[in-house]
């Protein structure tokens, strides 16, 4: 006797387990690791999480007063949300989009 | 006329190649076409012969060795054609930016159309970005189609 | 290619290439076999096409900046990938692991384990054309990779390691998710159990398909699951005390084929899921996570079991931030000469079985294997 | 005014072939994506992929492949339309054979060894559905004294009352024809197989989309064959058919692929035993 068989048949009655994505868009979860923005207001351009970014996605310009950053090169790690002792750097929980091209997002202190 | 690209956005079939990743990115493609994300919802269907796909997702940062033979993948599937970097690595090399042995990413050897990131890109970012692919397509119908009426 | 090789070819046996894209093989490796109408006369591993070079780089970085490129030398397995190169940091350091961290660890090393074996057993049906249960056990991984994100935000790379301890605590009602969510996948994974060990089709497909005797696996250093179903009781993590607390003893059976490696590593889930129990039960309160700045120096070797088998990471230290040499050695790499011991005489159909029954990986095998240029 | 009615029937399921093929298919993927709990691709899936399959770039392997492609949509046609003018039963066996014939060529002409080895594997596969075909035509003999299909319509009780065992074996048959496991060794519509795409390997553009349609004609018409052979009506005919077809799609998700040798062990020993003992019983027990 094929072993399956109560199994493909419960399947076949009940409900498919597949979400509906996009057209459904579950709740993310709030651990889920989201796109990173930066807060300049507290950023001292101390460049730990440069630093620390084991990929190399983010470069911190001192001079240029700016931050830059490649969500395209990130891994998600947050190792610079640990160590940025300014506490300057933040995530959501929304996924980062997939775009037609590499982009960089750049943080800047505002000029008084 | 309209049909033609009605079908191409409604068949998208995908051969997947991996050029080094870590597997984390393969396993996600491969999640993306199991029940809970089922991307045969789309027409989806990864058909693992160049000649038949629309769609290349390429996964890992690209090496010296593979490189060929991605490129021969690239040249062997017809027109319209679409390629997808799926995950941080394919877009730029992230972690392995210092491999010895990497070239940084699979647009130094094919172009690429649609950028999918996340380190494991996951499965909702890929549909995202089949989303993103399939309009591009659309595009890309159409011009093939004016090309088509002007070749008359 | 080897001499050898192309003595068969003029023979007028049929050279069929097996990937490097094939989609019975997510991964890109090689297997040239040399056939005799479907019979397999010759097979030659042909590697490289995933080396990236992580070792050398391992040595370019800080050391610090290691942890995660360690987790990516495979997205499967990473989580103990990275727990290793801690602990061979750690060693090099003096660094004392918090006792909670270390229960941490092995609850994550199963998880890795559970998601692992349960994505194999997947592929594994895939690979028969058994796409009913590839898909079936697949919607129960999802389970795993929802709760890992639950913890850690990630479903794949768990980015939780670090040098010292862990990044993430597991509380009270996260450890209650855990327990619930692994009894749902214990139930959903037990229905499955008369398909593997009685299902006659699934049987005829794997029983005395690729033969690897004791003494043969003993002799090509086989390892993991591969030589657990040789009938030998070797398991790294009965070297780790923190596992011996929790009585932990190796899944072994003695049939030494591919339907023996299948069982290995079905009851291995269910196992792990008990150790996870267990660690959940056991674990003490505490710190997680004891800084040390000092730099590495000297060397040593770590053993851990990946889901695959042996994995053994050695590292020179030399004082300063960086590291004068990384040595990785994982189970595939160990498995492919028993791969091709196993495969000589089967014939072209029982190929996907037989190799997917060492769950042959190649993202972690080709750091180090060298890298001839192809003729043609 | 009756003869034009019958007429009008055979005209319209020679048309409307394509498009309840198509729908099968689609009825056929939905169903395996529920018994997966997946939700499955629309209904109408199967025509989009056609169509998109006639736009793209073709890639010509060598210049016999797209007749031999041809070829195997044009026999299957033909199959059905001589069903649809009840000819010999044998005869229509035979064109169907050929093309089968024509897509194992059209495999072989190319020098993929994939393609080559699926070829052989499809030859294979007819080699175990074919001697069961024609038992059963014999059957039909036996019982009507003639291969015309019309005498089957003429016969005064439903076949199904008399060979039933036939009738069962041929789920091995739509097994066999829908290139679904344990039996999908020449090729199957997903990548999840050794042989990649098998016979279907070498074929791309508008010569794929050839094949595609003669496939799901391919099935239409062993399926029209199972609903004629057993039933005088057609509805009910249909019905049986679907019945069977739907056995097949649970049996794909039942099993694990077999090689080629189960499969004739299958077909030739639990095949011909069924039909043996049903056309033995038949004449022991003078039930005609
Ligand atoms: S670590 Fe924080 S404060 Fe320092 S540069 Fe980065 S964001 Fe700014
Ligand atoms: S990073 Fe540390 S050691 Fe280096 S200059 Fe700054 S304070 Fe000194
Ligand atoms: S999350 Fe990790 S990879 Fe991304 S920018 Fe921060 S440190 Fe770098
Ligand atoms: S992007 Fe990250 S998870 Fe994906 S293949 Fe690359 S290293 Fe692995
Ligand atoms: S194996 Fe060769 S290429 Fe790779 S890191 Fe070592 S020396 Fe470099
Ligand atoms: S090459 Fe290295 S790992 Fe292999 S046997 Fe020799 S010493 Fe051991
Ligand atoms: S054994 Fe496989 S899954 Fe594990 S680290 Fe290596 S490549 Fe990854
Ligand atoms: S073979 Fe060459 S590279 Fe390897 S250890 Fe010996 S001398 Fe060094």
């Amino acid at each position: 006797m094929p072993e399956m068989l109560k199994e493909i048949l419960k399947n076949l009655v009940s409900k498919p387990a597949t979400v509906n994505y996009p057209f459904v868009k579950p709740e993310p979860l709030p651990a889920t690791r989201g796109a990173l923005s930066w807060d300049m207001d507290r950023c001292d351009q101390c460049q730990d999480c440069e630093r620390v970014c084991p990929s190399m996605a983010i470069k911190v310009l001192p001079e240029e007063k700016r931050v830059e950053y490649q969500p395209f090169k990130c891994l998600f790690c947050f190792l610079c949300i640990d160590n940025c002792m300014q506490q300057a750097i933040s995530n959501s929980t929304t996924l980062t989009a997939p775009g037609y091209e590499k982009r960089v997002e750049v943080f800047e202190i505002k000029k008084q | 006329m309209k049909l033609m690209t009605k079908a191409r956005l409604k068949s998208p079939w995908v051969l997947h190649f991996d050029t080094g990743s870590c597997n984390g990115c393969d396993i996600e493609i491969l999640a993306a076409l199991t029940p809970k994300f089922d991307a045969e919802r789309f027409g989806i269907v990864n058909i693992g012969d160049p000649k038949q796909a629309d769609i290349l997702l390429i996964t890992g940062p690209a090496n010296h060795r593979n490189k060929t033979v991605l490129k021969n993948l690239y040249d062997q599937m017809p027109e319209p054609k679409l390629v997808m970097a799926i995950g941080e690595c394919a877009c730029s090399g992230a972690i392995f930016h210092n491999c010895p042995n990497t070239l940084g990413g699979v647009d130094k050897v094919v172009p690429v159309d649609v950028y999918v990131p996340g380190c494991a890109a996951r499965p909702e970012q890929i549909v995202d970005g089949v989303v993103l692919a399939l309009q591009k397509l659309a595009e890309k119908s159409e011009q093939l189609e004016k090309k088509e009426k002007k070749g008359e | 290619m080897s001499s050898h090789n192309t003595a068969t070819i003029q023979k007028e046996y049929t050279v069929f290439p097996f990937g490097p894209q094939h989609p019975v093989l997510p991964e890109p490796i090689q297997l040239r076999f040399t056939l005799d109408e479907e019979k397999i006369v010759d097979v030659v591993p042909q590697l490289g096409y995933v080396h990236r070079g992580i070792e050398r780089a391992a040595e370019l970085n800080d050391y610090k900046r290691n942890i995660y490129l360690c987790e990516r030398v495979c997205g499967i397995c990473n989580y103990i990938h990275g727990m290793t190169y801690c602990r061979v940091i750690e060693d090099l350091t003096d660094t004392e692991v918090p006792e909670r961290a270390k229960y941490l660890r092995i609850i994550w090393q199963e998880m890795g384990r559970l998601q692992s074996h349960l994505l194999w057993l997947g592929l594994f049906a895939d690979a028969i054309g058994f796409e009913s249960l590839f898909m079936q056990i697949w919607r129960d991984r999802e389970i795993i990779l929802t709760l890992n994100e639950k913890t850690n935000g990630h479903r794949i790379h768990l980015s939780t390691n670090a040098i010292g301890g862990a990044r993430k605590d597991i509380d009270a009602s996260l450890a209650k998710e855990y327990r619930k969510d692994l009894e749902l996948v214990r139930e959903k994974i037990k229905v499955l159990e008369p398909v593997f060990y009685k299902d006659k089709s699934f049987r005829q497909l794997t029983e005395g398909k690729g033969i690897l005797p004791k003494n043969q696996a003993n002799f090509m250093g086989a390892v993991g699951p591969t030589i657990r179903g040789s009938g030998i009781p070797q398991d790294m993590r009965t070297l780790d005390p923190t596992c011996k607390a929790l009585d932990f003893k190796p899944v072994v059976y003695e049939s030494c084929d591919s339907y023996a490696r299948t069982l290995v590593r079905f009851d291995e889930v269910f196992q792990s899921i008990e150790l996870i129990n267990k660690a959940l039960d056991q674990m003490p309160d505490g710190p997680i996570l004891n800084k040390n700045e000092k730099f590495p120096e000297g060397t040593t070797i770590v053993r851990t079991e990946q889901p695959r088998g042996e994995l053994i990471y050695y590292v020179e230290g030399n004082g300063t931030n960086k590291l004068s040499r990384v040595k990785i050695r994982t189970p595939t790499g160990a498995n492919i000469p028993s791969l091709v011991s196993m495969l000589i005489g089967h014939e072209l159909p029982d190929i996907p079985v037989i190799v997917h029954s060492i769950d042959p990986c190649i993202s972690c095998t080709e750091r180090y294997v060298q890298v001839k240029k192809e003729a043609s | 005014m009756t003869q034009e009615i019958d007429m009008a029937l055979r005209v319209l399921y020679v048309l409307s072939a394509p498009i309840l093929a198509g729908l099968l298919t689609g009825i056929d993927r939905k169903l395996t994506a529920r018994m997966q709990s997946r939700m499955g691709p629309p209904l109408l899936q199967p025509f989009y992929d056609l169509i998109k399959l006639w736009g793209k770039e073709p890639f010509i392997t060598n210049n016999i492949q797209p007749t031999l492609a041809f070829g195997y949509l044009a026999f299957t046609v033909t199959g059905i339309s001589l069903i649809a003018l009840q000819e010999d039963l044998l005869f229509i066996l035979y064109t169907v054979l050929i093309a089968d014939v024509c897509l194992a060529v059209a495999a072989y002409s190319t020098k993929s060894p994939y393609s080559n080895l699926g070829g052989k594997r499809e030859l294979l596969a007819m080699l175990s559905i074919e001697p069961i075909m024609v038992l059963t035509a014999i059957g039909v003999h036996l019982i009507t004294g003639s291969f015309q299909i019309s005498s089957i319509f003429a016969y005064p009780t439903p076949l199904i009352f008399i060979l039933p065992a036939a009738l069962a074996v041929q789920v091995i048959v739509l097994v066999i024809d829908m290139k679904k496991s344990p039996f999908d060794i020449s090729g199957s519509s997903h990548a999840h197989q050794s042989l990649v795409r098998g016979v279907y390997t070498e074929f791309s553009g508008y010569t794929q989309a050839l094949v595609e349609l003669g496939h799901w004609l391919k099935v239409y018409f062993t399926m029209s064959l199972i609903a004629l052979f057993w039933a005088q009506n057609f509805l009910i005919g249909g019905a049986i058919a679907f019945v069977l077809f739907f056995v097949a799609i649970l049996i794909d998700n039942l099993y694990p692929r077999l090689d080629w040798k189960d499969m004739l062990k299958t077909s030739w020993t639990f095949g011909f035993i069924m039909i043996l003992v049903n056309l033995i019983v038949i004449v022991v027990f003078k039930v005609i």
